[in-house]
């Protein structure tokens, strides 16, 4: 009888401070983001959608085509086209990324060595029809023409007005030996450099941490890149 | 016991043939000829000293060459682990059940069954249930397989 | 469709009816577009995703939208999730048991188009427009809840072009 | 019938116009009938509307927010949206059953204020047996929700609707014998009788200060004959995807929504009437006391909702007849020596 | 006469579009009144052929898929695939890096035991602790998605390390948050644990025995809720988990409220070991030396960790080519619908429901 009493007791002070809990809460301030209205700070590093990124001072895609990313999608939603003139230079021709497929698992920028494509942090992008959430060359430059990022340390700046000068170096295709077919042709013969060579050993080239530190590697590369580096930054940061 | 003890232990207990394969893993690795999958089952699920009484996994394998079934006993008495594995005949893919020791190998046997279309003898309840149930499409699982609706990745 | 549908016919025979009708046809489609009841399915991630939608930072309830476990009452279908061949028919079936006016929204890339199983999968439906109508798609993997609502208020975008003459709900016999 | 002021206002208005007898009688009462469903429609629309509200804010959110000022057009949008909505009757529904059971849910749960007093006065008809009329208009929209769990011709409907009548029948009787304490005490069964047996010491002799165990008894079980959380087992969301609703649609789906709303309504209002003193209360307007008392017990059972999980079936039923029934026995007798002792 | 009065039986299909069955799953029931008299799953109606896409895919093209093998604890299956390339390879893996793996997995195993005590009040009528459970599985995702990009699926843990290093900022959040959970949890204990309908609805529901572990293979919390001492972060040690103190709560009961209160046990003390972790956590390499192209060394093997369901295990048989040739994932959740059928016997749906919230079954996790 005292068990029951005791438990019936016991009961009924249990349910009184739930509810004192949940009416307690009644008066704390709501934890809403009202989203239309409010926006939540998106972190830096946040993958919403797959843009390709412009140089803003040629105005011309950082993209050499060397199909990296294509190789490296798990879905297979990037497709690339690439046209290879009387040279044996590889232009882009198309650069298509279907978001019917994309799983935003940003191994097509960790596989990129030269910042050309890049995972934005844009989200709201819904569509009314489908075919027009694949997205071309063109709306992907759109989409990423002001989003900031900082160029592969190893990029030599040497000749800025041609990007094919900093074609990929002979490292990558070491990296991509079984299918080394496709992997990009250097034109021009890769510089030596010194502060590179480390970075760009055929272990460290695959998706490496190292670029990935966006805040801090901004002055590094300003500091070791010359006169266009700064300018480029501080586009970006107009941009922004 | 460490995983040399284990294999030495077990190798000498039990009355059938046993190809001790070595490996680097922490644990002991048999093929076990496929007449004697459910005595050597019976063997290591209720000798006292193994007690592996909890099955953590069961795959069939297709490897191109030959059909097997790998099973991945452990014991939650003395933390063993074991790995042993029954290599079928591709013509006639067949074995006998063990979900009568381990009543976990129910669904695991049916995945199999399902996916890899080995037949299983004495199993209880071999129904399709990962597939839809008008599936006529083959077996998925095996090598070389090619549905209706794959679609393959493009080669890069 | 309720009575209503019947009411621009009406309307448009008076003095002054087109007026009544836009207005009317206004307020009908505004109070569609405050009041989406999504029905409450989910397949895959994008489930999770879409309870935290529904969750306290976010916050559904927000925009007018409560959900509903049953197709019947609800306006809005979340397909949130990999849809396979075996689940295929009951997305159909569900789409059918709902009543119009009645949308759907395709969340994520799986619902989209296949998402990452898209090549090399045996059993997943690439994209749920193959079997039913889709009005706002999605993209993300899975989308971000901020995403989410941004596509349900681009549901309510849709339908406030629509035109009440247009809503002749299709006699389903399936039901 | 007795003629309250607003009988009387509309009475001269109608004498004006030169009409009299029992077509002014008639129309009196369309206008009254009209007035209360209107002013129902209004507090179930508000109800809904604050119950979301009071539900964002247990759960720190906002709740609706979209239409008009902090969503209060909200529940408006809703009903609309719901007579947009196309009507569906399933197939291999009961097509009669199925068309009336919202029809009398709709229509028990409003037909219940006619004997409610919402303030001095305001009362549509003082029946001398107006709790018993209560009792028994209310019991009938177990009998809809039967009738929808049956004409849908679907499973968990089915097994929704049984819920609904075995969990109404258990708890009705609990419910009664709480009443019956203030019954015996006020020695009538008029609603404005009981209310003003609990006039006096300054507007708080209050019958809960008496009964508090008739009280509890009465809130429990009033709980579960609204059919709320802890008790909501016939639209188990989770058990019964939707319950006996599961196949309504659009308007009639509205109807079902609305008279749960107004039904939690009701029951606080009986709450109000039987033990809080109805209208009783110093300083303020009557009516506002009345309003007051019932949105408090109404806040109350909100609070349940978003407090307590569900109970099991056969716990409920356990949990009436063992607990319930039991205690409110006692409280009859516990009642019936004080009365007679003290001679209230 | 009495003997002629029976009930006809009803077979009804719950799901696979039914609020409480985690996603899609179809459980034919025959009803006896509102008895359970038998009850059978009918799963893959989620199975996307994951381990068949995953034999055409390289190893680091796998772990994105592997994120959709189990997206609750998406960090688990990252790990559990990793670690099974790791052990063909023998790859020195950076101290900092298993640190982060430790932390980002117990944070998930946070965040995936609020989804479960949120959703199992959800089951059982009571929708608020759902919300507060939301409410720290945000902040939870917050941190994640500041260190890796992704909410849900986070592709965070690869072979040979972890893809970044966490964020200046992740620490101080991290720890802000360890010091509320406690209270947080303490919120949710004050809503349910002791709450006598939610005592009613659990105690003595769907008991597990000791010997139904061992042969259905239950692990995780689940089996030590029916008192079997067994944890793979303790007894089959992978990673630096030998270096925290924790404790592994073991009760007796074996029923959905042991299970619900193991839950909320181990998520003390997956707070504890995040604490430790970020105490001890050391500086260095996130990642080992890894070629693009990763190749394991031909053979192959089992590897399972414990994740917030049980165990989760790999087996992975590699020919040392770029491709593995067969990935089967093994989830929890497999055993624990299958045992399902075997303890509802005689209880009513409304327990079937409570079962099913208590057990975590998570239906990718079985269908793949």
């Amino acid at each position: 009888m005292v068990e029951l009493v005791k438990e019936f007791a016991s009961g009924i002070y249990n349910l009184l401070l739930g509810m004192v809990t949940t009416s307690k809460h009644l008066t704390r301030h709501a934890i809403t983001i009202q989203y239309p209205k409010e926006r939540w700070d998106i972190p830096a590093r946040s993958r919403g959608m797959v843009v390709l990124l412009t140089d803003h001072e040629t105005g011309k895609l950082n993209c050499t085509s060397c199909l990296l990313c294509e190789k490296a999608c798990p879905s297979g939603a990037i497709d690339i086209e690439v046209f290879k003139d009387e040279n044996k230079k590889r232009h882009l021709q198309g650069f298509v990324v279907d978001f019917h497929k994309c799983c935003l698992c940003g191994l097509c920028e960790e596989s990129c060595n030269f910042a050309a494509i890049k995972m934005a942090t844009t989200y709201e992008y819904p569509e009314w029809d489908k075919a027009k959430l694949i997205y071309d060359k063109d709306m992907l430059a759109k989409a990423g023409y002001d989003v900031p990022y900082e160029k592969p340390v190893r990029k030599k700046k040497a000749s800025p007005p041609s990007k094919k000068a900093a074609s990929p170096p002979a490292e990558i295709k070491a990296n991509t030996a079984p299918t080394s077919e496709s992997a990009p042709e250097p034109a021009p013969t890769p510089e030596p450099n010194a502060e590179t060579t480390p970075a760009n050993s055929p272990e460290a080239a695959s998706p490496s941490p190292a670029p990935e530190s966006k805040e801090e590697a901004k002055p590094i590369d300003t500091s070791e890149t010359d006169k266009s580096a700064p300018t480029e930054t501080d586009n970006s940061e107009d941009k922004n | 016991m460490n995983p040399a003890e284990l294999t030495a232990y077990i190798t000498s207990n039990f009355s059938g043939q046993l190809e001790t394969v070595e490996n680097d893993q922490a644990e002991p690795y048999f093929i076990v000829p496929l007449s004697d999958l459910v005595p050597f089952s019976k063997f290591i699920h209720d000798d006292p000293q193994l007690e592996l009484n909890y099955l953590m996994n069961m795959a069939g394998v297709d490897t191109g060459e030959q059909f097997e079934v790998v099973l991945n006993p452990c014991s939650l008495v003395n933390m063993q682990r074991l790995f042993f594995k029954v290599v079928l005949d591709r013509g006639d893919p067949k074995f006998d059940t063990v979900s009568n020791l381990w009543a976990a190998a129910n669904w695991y046997e049916r995945e199999i069954w399902e996916l890899y279309g080995f037949e299983i003898t004495g199993h209880p309840n071999l129904k399709r249930f990962l597939l839809p149930d008008d599936w006529d499409d083959g077996f998925p699982l095996r090598k070389g397989w090619v549905g209706k609706n794959v679609i393959p990745l493009p080669e890069k | 469709m309720g009575i209503i549908s019947k009411l621009p016919v009406f309307t448009e025979n008076l003095p002054g009816g087109g007026l009544v009708t836009t207005s009317l046809n206004q307020i009908l489609t505004m109070t569609q577009a405050k009041s989406l009841w999504y029905l409450l399915f989910g397949t895959a991630c994008c489930a999770i995703e879409l309870m935290a939608t529904g969750a306290s930072r976010y916050d559904f309830d927000r925009l007018g939208m409560i959900f509903r476990a049953s197709p019947r009452q609800s306006d809005l279908m979340i397909v949130a999730g990999t849809v396979t061949y075996k689940m295929a028919p009951i997305v159909k079936r569900l789409y059918d048991q709902m009543a119009e006016p009645r949308y759907v929204l395709a969340m994520g890339g799986c619902a989209i188009g296949g998402g990452p199983f898209y090549y090399d999968s045996y059993s997943v439906l690439r994209g749920i427009d193959k079997i039913i109508p889709v009005d706002v798609y999605v993209p993300g993997c899975p989308p971000r809840p901020e995403a989410l609502l941004q596509g349900c208020l681009e549901v309510g975008k849709k339908l406030r072009t629509q035109k009440l003459e247009d809503w002749s709900g299709p006699k389903n016999e399936s039901r | 019938m007795e003629l309250y002021p607003i009988f009387g206002w509309l009475d001269g208005l109608l004498e004006k116009v030169g009409i009299t007898g029992p077509t002014a009688d008639l129309i009196t009462l369309v206008a009254l009938a009209a007035m209360v469903f209107g002013l129902l429609s209004l507090i179930a629309l508000f109800l809904v509307w604050w119950e979301r509200k009071i539900s964002a804010h247990i759960q720190q959110r906002f709740g609706p927010m979209m239409a008009g000022w902090h969503g209060v057009l909200q529940t408006v949008a809703d009903a609309v949206k719901l007579i947009q909505k196309e009507d569906i009757v399933p197939t291999l529904a009961d097509r009669k059953v199925f068309f009336w059971a919202p029809v009398i849910c709709f229509v028990s749960a409003f037909a219940a204020y006619i004997v409610i007093p919402f303030g001095e006065g305001l009362i549509v008809s003082d029946l001398n047996i107006g709790i018993l009329y209560i009792i028994a208009i209310t019991t009938f929209t177990v009998i809809s929700l039967l009738m929808a769990g049956w004409g849908s011709n679907n499973k968990y409907a089915l097994i929704g609707g049984m819920r609904s009548a075995a969990q109404a029948v258990s708890y009705e009787i609990p419910l009664v014998l709480s009443i019956l304490g203030v019954v015996m005490v006020a020695g009538s069964m008029s609603m404005v009788d009981i209310v003003e047996s609990q006039s006096g010491w300054g507007g708080f002799r209050w019958n809960i200060f008496f009964q508090p165990l008739g009280f509890v008894i009465y809130l429990i079980a009033a709980t579960a004959e609204a059919n709320r959380t802890p008790f909501d087992l016939p639209e188990a969301e989770q058990e019964l995807v939707a319950g006996f609703n599961i196949e309504y649609s659009g308007m009639k789906f509205a109807m079902f929504f609305l008279a749960e709303f107004v039904n939690m309504f009701t029951v606080s209002a009986i709450a109000t009437t039987v033990f809080l003193g109805g209208w009783n209360g110093p300083f303020l307007p009557s009516w506002i006391w009345f309003l007051g008392k019932t949105l408090a017990i109404v806040f109350l059972l909100m609070v349940f909702r978003w407090s307590f999980p569900r109970l099991r079936v056969d716990q409920l039923m356990e949990f009436a007849w063992k607990v319930l029934l039991p205690l409110a026995f006692l409280n009859i007798l516990y009642v019936g020596v004080f009365a007679k002792w003290l001679n209230w | 006469m009495t003997q002629d009065l029976h009930t006809e039986k009803m077979v009804i299909n719950m799901g696979p579009h039914h609020p409480s069955t985690h996603g899609v799953c179809r459980l034919i029931l025959t009803l006896d009144g509102e008895n359970v008299v038998e009850c059978e799953p009918v799963i893959g109606y989620l199975h996307r052929s994951i381990e068949k896409i995953c034999e055409n895919r390289t190893y680091a093209q796998c772990i994105p898929l592997m994120d959709r093998f189990e997206y609750v604890t998406s960090m688990s299956c990252n790990w559990v695939f990793a670690l099974a390339t790791e052990k063909l390879t023998d790859l020195e893996i950076p101290e900092r890096a298993e640190y982060l793996r430790v932390i980002m997995t117990e944070l998930n195993r946070i965040a995936s035991h609020l989804l479960c005590i949120g959703v199992t009040g959800l089951d059982l009528g009571a929708l608020t602790p759902f919300l507060y459970t939301f409410r720290e599985r945000e902040l939870i995702l917050d941190l994640f998605e500041m260190t890796c990009g992704q909410r849900l699926t986070y592709n965070y843990i690869r072979i040979g390390g972890v893809s970044q290093d966490i964020p200046d900022e992740f620490i101080p959040k991290c720890r802000e948050f360890l010091d509320i959970f406690d209270e947080k949890v303490d919120d949710y204990e004050k809503v349910l644990t002791e709450n006598p309908i939610w005592m009613a609805r659990n105690k003595g529901i769907g008991v597990i025995s000791k010997q139904q572990v061992y042969d259905f293979a239950i692990s995780g919390p689940s089996a030590r809720a029916s008192g079997v001492d067994f944890d793979i972060r303790r007894d089959d040690p992978y990673s630096v988990y030998d270096r925290f103190d924790y404790t592994i709560p073991v009760f007796e009961g074996g029923d959905s409220y042991d299970r619900y209160r193991a839950r909320v046990q181990e998520m003390r003390e997956s707070a504890k070991i995040i604490g430790q972790a970020l105490d001890q956590l050391p500086g260095g390499d996130i990642r080992a030396k890894v070629r693009a192209m990763f190749k394991p060394k031909a053979g192959e093997v089992y590897s399972r960790i414990e994740n917030s369901r049980g165990e989760m295990g790999i087996y992975l048989l590699s020919d040392g080519g770029k491709k593995p040739v067969r990935v089967r994932a093994r989830g929890a959740s497999y055993n624990h619908l299958l045992i399902i059928p075997e303890i509802i016997k005689g209880l009513k749906i409304a327990d079937l429901v409570a079962i099913f919230a208590s057990l975590d079954v998570i239906l990718p996790e079985i269908d793949r």
